[in-house]
């Protein structure tokens, strides 16, 4: 027998095969077909853009552990995809010291001050985002751009091809409206609209959500309750609930965002009530609220609720139902 | 009916007191260490507010506006917060200590909360009728009383965190309520009436 | 303890009502939008704890402890609404800013917990002292943070609008955050501040040694 | 029963005290504060309004009459500017639903139904977007139109020029504007045919 | 005049309250024993739960009670307990000593042996669960720190030769690290009893000389050669009663392990102000109090 | 509910009847949690018991965990028989102790066992002759039994559960009054990867399972039973069908092939896979009506009835990647670890972990020498390399470990508890209905010591409970 001391560790002796750095490596794995669409739509501006998110949630990461003498956590790829969600949340034109410092904020105050991966309470890149609106609203809420390459095209009539207003804002300005919007339905699936970066395409958005799906990264209830409240909500109101599905960051958040494991309740009966209380605000806000859209705000308001979730929607034991018949 | 809808849920989420007009900070911060002792707060602020705003309401119009002393606002809505809160402190020891228990011991740390005069200055200068006022009061502690609810649960949670001695405390506190009103800011330019009104 | 000279350095660093006691926040966060309104409400407050800790020393053994609250109160705002009256004659553009936080005086925890915790107990001269130092103390708070916040906000710095100046421009506008003087912004510039100034204290008071870490590990 | 006496009076001493030097403070500030306002309110009807010296402000009564017109119902104060005796003008201070809430705006329409001048007194535009509407870039544009007829954005085909991404909030200043032109008619200023 | 309405206006109302909150605090008083917050006021306020009872508040009603002793804070010691004892108005015997925590272990890194390599929660009590501790004695510090996470004074770090150390001016001797350590290692001695062997093993000679170089072998010398008789050796361990002990110090040189010490003669290391910080970001509150 | 994970997570199809070789076998049910772990069984699970080696030496360990302390009958130098009687319980819950060989009895004393405790046991050195004691001899007439005879024989053979807990078999036997028991369950899961033991038992002797099952029923008096197996074992189904077409007397012996999922083997999951019925928390198996017994167990039961023997020796599977030849073993109970490793042709390469048991419940020994116990039904030798264990990570609140847990817990918050602290916490979320499984720490991403956090929890929380009873007492 070789002398080197035996290994003592607690039971199990086996352990799976998924990780956190792969898991967070799949997330943004996921993320690249709408990013690719994105840049694909709105050019070098949103190449640049998502660099800078990157750069910025990196550098920060890397560079406020070492002030204050922490282990560096970068290799666990999460700051990679909080980086990348903050640029996929701006809009495409904005300024990238916006993107940068949006991913200072996102990761230097909301994540590393409160502890680090697994501890921050709301979710860092949307925070970025509500941080750059509320800061340079003036930057930050205009650089939406329709993509050249719907310049012309039929259904886009009577609409002013270089207005810097997406589908939710006109809709919120009357612009449009009515139950059926059908002519936005295509643009809006494929993401030739005006809209932030990474929210646009539903198409590439799903792609990636199959992949995390088929990972067993996510589950479905977050979204589906999640997309399903708001297709309810907007239809009682007489909106068209297609329009609302594919519009605005509603996709992205539901995939993405809100089930960001560290913002949102643990089991399942949490995460159906936080998908379902998300619904509800989103559609509110974008009827009733001051910002045509309401995904960003709707899930940072739900990040504050998840800790009174967690602790009062708890799942039945094993034998529990049969304990009280 | 509507009108008092609307007072409700603009108080409440829109102009949250905490998180939109700052008031009520320092009990906010300070009494939110566990999420039952929030509950117990939120509940004796809630009653607090309501009954400030209905008490201070009479004395604006019944003393104050008839002799023409809108100046003494200030000095006699405070004593007559002060001087209640302390009644109803000393009637509920007595008669009800499960109550006093629940909520009793919060009661003198309210009289110095910004929100209670707050809400009784504001109830005036909207221009609120009694019922008006009452509303705004209890919508004002409910709006209170949530926002420390989801804080205290916050909280709960981040004592675990490995967060960073200097910051730990008051100053982390802080910061998550400047999240939490990051988050509220959802609510601004909520067209309230509108929302009613369906 | 009480010496007056004692007490009045207390306030300012040792016992900072804002960054060590943690009172008064709310406007603390309120007033700190701009170098000059913090400067407004320090000095109104100052004022009003100068006076009442005076006339609660004074009355310190008349008052009987059953009616203690309502009669410091009745004092605070008292001096509260002097102040109120007395600004908005005179800086109205800062009495416009500062709003409800004026009467609001009367509940700023600081002012009642120094009547409270101080001048019923200590003799008039002690009790002026200490009202200056927690009043200076509380500006000085109030500069620092505003210090911070107003140029970040604005990009400008030391905008009295009563004075007819418009400021110092340290940078364009363009890059301004104006969330910072938002709420939001008042919360975390404090908590931010707060925390360097406890980092700054606990280097002081010993270099290094990471103390216990509690929990079962990791 | 002699301490609760005492009690009572001594808080009502304190009380008392306290009301006293308050009402000998609030005589000597309420002069000042009083004039002061009543300066403030000359001093903007004379920079929306310049053509006039004299303001007569609008009774109680009149104004309920305005608003008892629905165009009307924003309008807070008006008042009629004359010099030499000859009607100039009309000065209001109208309330407008902007992107963020209500604005507030003193708006004076001389007697040919053209803009004088324009205050934003209050408004909760988002500052950088809307809140530009303060600036005097915007606002200057405003001095010498609407003689024609009401006012527009250029959006909507007008020569006012809104600010670039708060479309929404430059259309309420112009919606209050075209409120007073149109109220400066009603009252029969217009045509410099007064009264 | 407007100020004389002024006057009788605010002066009625100050008189309604003034006149009902004395008829409430009379009609409503609560009996309360007043020494409760005259002890509350005294008692340390750390909420340390040393004494056996929920918090301060606890220690305090059960000592106007009569159900604690005026010196039960281990945490106040004799300051506060002559206090309590004042407001009381009982005598304390004052020969009562404070007390210290002592790590009765000696087996550091270079000296014991760890039977294991141990991979898991870095806690003594989480470890001892598994495989029984890595640490080739089985009576021997595991030197994870339960003991020092469970102080609520700051008083104890984990020093760099794998075992814990107490900072006397910080411990209060309230025992939490006693009841914490899963192998009954801590003690707590007076400075007064200063002489103490420092191991707990009860395992025979040559199993402790196999794990560690200065456990105790149980070997007797020290109990023969104490002139005072105070040592005896219980099952492979010696034990000194120490009212018995004059510190002559005759046992410490010739402890043949060197496993006995006067902790009267020797400094333990320690680095300076471990943990307070701790308390003083906590009791930010409280500073306030204290002070004025 | 949205179950749209993948397949591992999806609440499973129930109730289909399979068809297992043109017979019939029972629903094959599941449970919703758990995992499917790689099995690793292939190394062995062809492999027949071989006979184990003489041991250089066995000891016999005097404290029983949950049966309690034992105290010797021999002292120092006795020579002792193989199935004499060397120690006899202290407390009512025990069962007495055998020696495994014939030999001497070198020392009576602390000896370092699995667990890492000291403990009192006797060490014996076989003279290698084996003889039988005189004292085993088969019963005859079981028929003519009453039950408290079979379970006062069984509690005499020193027969404890051999699925791991070593719970004393005849206190399992010895129903309360008021219960109603119906149905006698055999665990022949054997969920634990890398373990085939039962799996070689239930395919080399399947008459001894059935003989121990139709003895226990008798001891409880069921005409009903059970065995239930995992559907990767198809020849162990297939050989005790045989065994129960075959066996002539006693009550209706089915098999039930239950899906291949972790940890089928628990006995409230194996109940609820084969008779859909959930035992409440806080309660036991025959508050459903039900009795599990292992297969094992009922193969030592058929031991003693049939031939006399107490319980002295038992299969255990040696394996893993340490191992050079991996084996299924008949060994003497007692006997070091290191003697059976080296029967399978010692270490293969850096051994890294040795663990009694399988990996996923297994505790990993402190040294090579520990002896085995009646519970040891594998010894998984793992290298080096894959004994490696990475430095855990923060939670980042994925919920793999509450939606995998079979009992429906919540371990992250569990663990969260323990590492404040909070033990009323720990207690309220349940802390005290981990069964111990280990799929939450399999499947946490950030690496977490789960199980160890809360098996500390539970450790305090009784600790705390005992207190509480002593005060009260007082
Ligand atoms: C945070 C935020 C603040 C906004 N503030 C204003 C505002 O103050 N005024 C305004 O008219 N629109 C505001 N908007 C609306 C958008 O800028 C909208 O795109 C614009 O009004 C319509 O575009 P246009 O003005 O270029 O036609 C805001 C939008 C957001 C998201
Ligand atoms: C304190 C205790 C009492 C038990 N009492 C009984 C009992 O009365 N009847 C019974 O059938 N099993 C009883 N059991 C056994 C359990 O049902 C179970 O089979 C045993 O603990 C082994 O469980 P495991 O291997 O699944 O962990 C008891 C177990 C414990 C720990
Ligand atoms: C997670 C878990 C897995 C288990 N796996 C098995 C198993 O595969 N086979 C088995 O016989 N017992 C297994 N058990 C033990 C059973 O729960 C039960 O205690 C045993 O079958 C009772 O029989 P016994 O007392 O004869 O050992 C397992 C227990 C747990 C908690
Ligand atoms: C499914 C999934 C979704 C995520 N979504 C976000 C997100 O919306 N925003 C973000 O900053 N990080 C996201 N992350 C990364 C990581 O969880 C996040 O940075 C943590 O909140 C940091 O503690 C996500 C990770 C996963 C696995
Ligand atoms: S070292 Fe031990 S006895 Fe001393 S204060 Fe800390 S826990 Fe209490
Ligand atoms: S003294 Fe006890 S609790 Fe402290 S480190 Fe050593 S074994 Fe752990
Ligand atoms: S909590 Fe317990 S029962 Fe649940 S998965 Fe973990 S070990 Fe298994
Ligand atoms: S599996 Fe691990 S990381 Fe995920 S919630 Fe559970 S403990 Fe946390
Ligand atoms: S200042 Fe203390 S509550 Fe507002």
């Amino acid at each position: 027998m070789a002398d080197s001391k035996l290994i003592v560790t607690p039971a199990p002796h086996l352990r799976g095969n998924i990780d956190t750095p792969t898991l967070m490596r799949d997330v943004v794995i996921a993320l690249l077909p709408a990013c690719v669409a994105g840049v694909y739509f709105f050019g070098v501006p949103a190449l640049i853009s998502l660099v800078s998110g990157v750069v910025g949630c990196v550098g920060a990461e890397l560079v406020f552990e070492k002030l204050s003498k922490k282990p560096v956590t970068i290799g666990d790829w999460s700051a990679v995809v909080t980086g990348l969600l903050v640029a996929m949340v701006l809009p495409p034109h904005v300024p990238a010291w916006i993107v940068v410092l949006s991913g200072v904020f996102a990761i230097g105050i909301v994540k590393l001050l409160f502890g680090g991966l697994g501890y921050n309470v709301f979710n860092p890149a949307l925070a970025g985002r509500a941080f750059a609106t509320a800061a340079w609203s003036a930057l930050a809420t205009t650089g939406y751009v329709w993509p050249a390459s719907i310049e012309g095209a039929a259904w886009a009539r009577g609409i002013d091809a270089v207005t810097s207003a997406t589908p939710l804002t006109m809709l919120k300005m009357g612009e449009i409206g009515g139950t059926s919007m059908s002519r936005f339905y295509m643009p809006l699936f494929l993401g030739n609209v005006a809209g932030s970066l990474g929210e646009t395409s539903a198409l590439a958005l799903l792609i990636g959500a199959v992949y995390l799906l088929w990972r067993t990264h996510i589950s479905l209830r977050i979204p589906m309750s999640y997309i399903i409240t708001v297709a309810v909500v907007t239809a009682l109101y007489g909106q068209d609930p297609l329009f609302h599905v594919l519009s605005g960051g509603l996709i992205l958040g539901a995939f993405f965002m809100a089930t960001d494991y560290v913002t949102s309740p643990i089991n399942a009966k949490g995460q159906i009530i936080f998908g379902i209380g998300c619904g509800i605000l989103t559609s509110l806000i974008r009827l009733f609220g001051g910002y045509p859209e309401g995904v960003a705000y709707s899930i940072l308001i739900m990040n504050a609720a998840v800790p009174m979730i967690d602790r009062f929607a708890r799942p039945k034991r094993f034998g529990e139902v049969k304990a009280r018949a | 009916m509507k009108q008092l809808l609307v007072i409700l849920f603009s108080q409440a989420l829109v102009n949250n007191y905490m998180l939109a007009r700052i008031l009520g900070t320092c009990p906010f911060i300070g009494v939110s260490q566990q999420f039952e002792t929030a509950t117990g707060m939120s509940l004796a602020v809630v009653f607090v507010m309501t009954m400030a705003s209905v008490i201070t309401w009479l004395v604006q119009h019944f003393i104050l506006n008839p002799l023409g002393m809108a100046y003494l606002q200030t000095v006699s809505f405070i004593l007559v917060i002060a001087a209640l809160v302390q009644l109803i402190e000393m009637v509920i020891k007595k008669n009800s200590p499960g109550l006093y228990r629940a909520l009793g011991i919060y009661l003198p740390l309210i009289t110095t909360n910004c929100a209670v005069l707050g809400v009784a200055i504001i109830n005036i200068s909207s221009n609120y009728n009694l019922i008006e006022s009452a509303v705004s009061g209890a919508a004002g502690g409910l709006g209170w009383g949530l926002a420390i609810m989801l804080f205290a649960a916050i909280r709960e949670r981040q004592r675990l965190a490995p967060i960073s001695q200097a910051m730990q405390g008051f100053p982390i506190a802080l910061v998550t309520t400047g999240l939490l009103a990051m988050a509220f800011l959802g609510f601004s330019g909520f067209d309230v009436a509108r929302f009613i009104g369906l | 303890m009480s010496s007056p000279l004692q007490a009045f350095t207390n306030g300012i660093y040792k016992e900072n009502p804002t960054f060590r006691l943690l009172l008064g926040m709310c406007p603390t966060i309120a007033a700190s939008m701009a170098v000059s309104n913090g400067i407004g409400m320090g000095l109104a407050a100052t004022f009003v704890l100068i006076g009442s800790n005076l006339i609660i020393s004074l009355l310190r053994s008349v008052i009987p402890s059953e009616i203690r609250i309502p009669c410091y109160i009745v004092v605070i705002a008292t001096f509260v609404t002097i102040v109120d009256l007395v600004m908005n004659a005179f800086l109205p553009e800062l009495h416009a800013v500062l709003g409800v936080f004026v009467p609001l005086i009367v509940v700023n925890c600081i002012i009642l917990a120094r009547a409270e915790a101080f001048a019923s107990k200590n003799g008039p001269v002690a009790s002026i002292m200490d009202g200056l130092g927690m009043g200076l103390g509380f500006t000085v708070a109030l500069i620092v943070l505003s210090a911070i916040r107003e140029p970040l906000a604005t990009g400008v710095i030391l905008a009295a609008a009563d004075f007819g100046f418009d400021g110092i421009r340290l940078f364009p506008q363009r890059y301004a955050m104006a969330i910072v003087n938002q709420p939001v912004g008042g919360f975390i510039t404090l908590g931010l501040a707060i925390g360097a100034v406890n980092l700054i204290t606990s280097k002081k008071k010993s270099k290094g040694s990471h103390g216990a870490q509690g929990g079962a590990g990791k | 029963m002699r301490d609760t006496v005492k009690l009572g009076l001594i808080l009502m001493l304190i009380c008392a005290v306290s009301a006293g030097s308050l009402s000998y403070v609030y005589g000597v500030t309420s002069k000042i504060i009083d004039e002061r306002k009543a300066l403030e309110v000359a001093r903007a009807l004379a920079v929306v309004l310049p053509s006039a010296q004299d303001f007569e402000k609008l009774t109680e009564e009149e104004l309920a009459d305005v608003k008892a017109d629905a165009r009307f119902s924003g309008i807070e104060e008006a008042y009629r500017g004359s010099a030499d005796g000859e009607v100039r003008g009309v000065v209001a201070k109208v309330l407008t639903s902007g992107y963020g809430g209500k604005i507030a705006l003193l708006v004076g329409v001389s007697s040919d139904l053209s803009v004088e001048g324009l205050e934003v007194l209050s408004h909760s535009e988002t500052p950088g977007l809307g809140g530009e509407i303060t600036k005097s870039a915007f606002r200057s544009q405003f001095a010498g139109k609407g003689s024609s007829g009401p006012l527009a954005v250029n959006k909507d085909g007008g020569e006012i020029v809104a600010i670039s991404s708060a479309t929404i909030s430059s259309r309420a200043v112009v919606a209050g504007v075209n409120t007073v032109r149109d109220l400066t008619a009603a009252l029969g200023v217009a045509g410099g045919a007064g009264r | 005049m407007n100020s004389l309405i002024a006057l009788v206006s605010m002066g009625a109302l100050g008189l309604i309250f003034g006149l009902s909150l004395g008829v409430a605090a009379r009609k409503f008083a609560v009996e309360k024993d007043p020494r409760v917050d005259e002890i509350l006021e005294v008692l340390p306020g750390a909420n340390c739960g040393g004494c056996g009872y929920p918090g301060c508040s606890g220690l305090a009603d059960a000592v106007v009670a009569g159900n604690a002793p005026a010196d039960a804070c281990p945490v106040g010691k004799a300051p506060v307990a002559a206090k309590v004892a004042e407001i009381m108005g009982v005598k304390l015997d004052s020969s009562a000593e404070p007390k210290y925590a002592r790590v009765m272990c000696l087996g550091d890194r270079t000296r014991a042996i760890e039977l294991f390599e141990y991979h898991g929660i870095r806690d003594c009590r989480a470890a001892q669960l598994v495989g029984g501790g890595s640490k080739g004695c089985t009576y021997g510090c595991l030197g994870l720190g339960s003991c020092v996470s469970a102080c609520p004074f700051g008083a104890m770090s984990m020093g760099e030769d794998g075992l814990p150390k107490v900072d006397d001016d910080l411990c209060t001797g309230c025992g939490k690290c006693v009841a914490a350590c899963p192998r009954g290692i801590i003690g707590l001695r007076s400075k007064k009893d200063s002489v103490n062997v420092m191991c707990r093993s009860h395992a025979r000679g040559p199993e402790v000389k196999k794990v560690c170089s200065i456990g105790c072998i149980g070997c007797g010398i020290c109990a023969k050669n104490c002139p005072e008789k105070a040592i005896t050796i219980v099952d492979n361990l010696a034990v000194i009663d120490n009212s018995k002990c004059t510190r002559c110090g005759i046992c410490v040189e010739k402890c043949p392990a060197k496993c006995i010490i006067d902790y009267a003669k020797i400094e333990p290391a320690l680095p300076a102000g471990a943990g307070c910080e701790n308390l003083a970001s906590a009791s930010g509150g409280e500073g306030s109090k204290a002070a004025s | 509910m949205l179950y749209c994970q993948a397949a591992r997570r999806v609440r499973p199809v129930s109730s289909l009847g399979v068809a297992y070789k043109g017979v019939r076998c029972m629903p094959r049910g599941s449970f919703r949690g758990g995992i499917h772990p790689p099995e690793n069984k292939s190394s062995t699970s062809g492999l027949p018991i071989v006979a184990a080696q003489q041991p250089s030496k066995v000891v016999v360990l005097l404290n029983m965990g949950t049966s309690g302390a034992l105290s010797s009958m021999v002292a120092r130098g006795d020579s002792v028989l193989r199935g004499q009687k060397i120690a006899d319980p202290v407390g009512r819950m025990g069962v007495p102790s055998y020696s495994p060989v014939s030999g001497k009895v070198t020392a009576i004393g602390a000896a370092r066992t699995g667990l890492g405790t000291l403990d009192q046991a006797i060490t014996i050195e076989p003279d290698g002759q084996d003889t039988l004691d005189e004292s085993c001899v088969p019963v005859e007439n079981v028929d003519k039994l009453s039950q408290a005879e079979i379970v006062s024989i069984i509690r005499e053979a020193g027969i404890v559960g051999m699925g791991g807990a070593q719970f004393p078999t005849h206190v399992k036997l010895t129903l309360p009054q008021d219960a109603r028991v119906d149905t006698l369950l055999i665990n022949g899961a054997e969920c634990e990867p890398y373990l085939t033991a039962d799996h070689r038992l239930m395919v080399e002797r399947p008459r001894d399972v059935v003989r121990g099952t139709q003895i226990l029923m008798k001891a409880i008096g069921v005409d009903r039973a059970v065995i239930g197996v995992e559907d990767n074992k198809p020849d162990a189904v297939e050989a005790l069908r045989r065994a129960i077409a075959e066996a002539t007397a006693g009550g209706a012996v089915e098999v039930a092939a239950v899906r291949t999922h972790y940890p089928q083997g628990s006995e409230k999951h194996l109940i609820k896979s084969v008779l859909g019925r959930e035992v409440p928390p806080g309660r036991l198996p025959f508050h459903v009506g039900v009795v599990v017994n292992n297969v094992g167990t009922a193969v030592a039961v058929a031991d003693r009835f049939d031939r006399g023997l107490p319980l002295i020796e038992r299969v255990v599977t040696v394996t893993g990647s340490g191992v050079a030849k991996p084996s299924n073993i008949m060994m003497k109970i007692g006997t070091p670890a290191i003697e059976l490793i080296e029967q399978c042709g010692g270490f293969a390469g850096d051994p890294g972990k040795i663990i009694f048991g399988g990996p996923m419940m297994g505790a990993a020994v402190p040294a090579a020498d520990v002896p085995t116990t009646k519970g040891t039904s594998g010894i998984l030798v793992l290298d080096r390399a894959e004994s490696r264990s990475v430095e855990p990570m923060p939670c980042i609140r994925c919920g793999r470990c509450v939606e995998s847990c079979p009992m429906r817990l919540e371990p992250a918050l569990l663990h969260q508890w323990c590492e404040a602290k909070l033990w009323n916490e720990a207690e309220a979320y349940h802390a005290l209905d981990c069964i111990e499984c280990g799929v939450c720490s399999y499947e946490c991403p950030s690496r977490r010591n789960l199980v160890q956090a809360i098996k500390y929890a539970k450790a305090e929380i009784g600790a705390r409970r005992r207190a509480a009873r002593e005060r009260g007492d007082k």
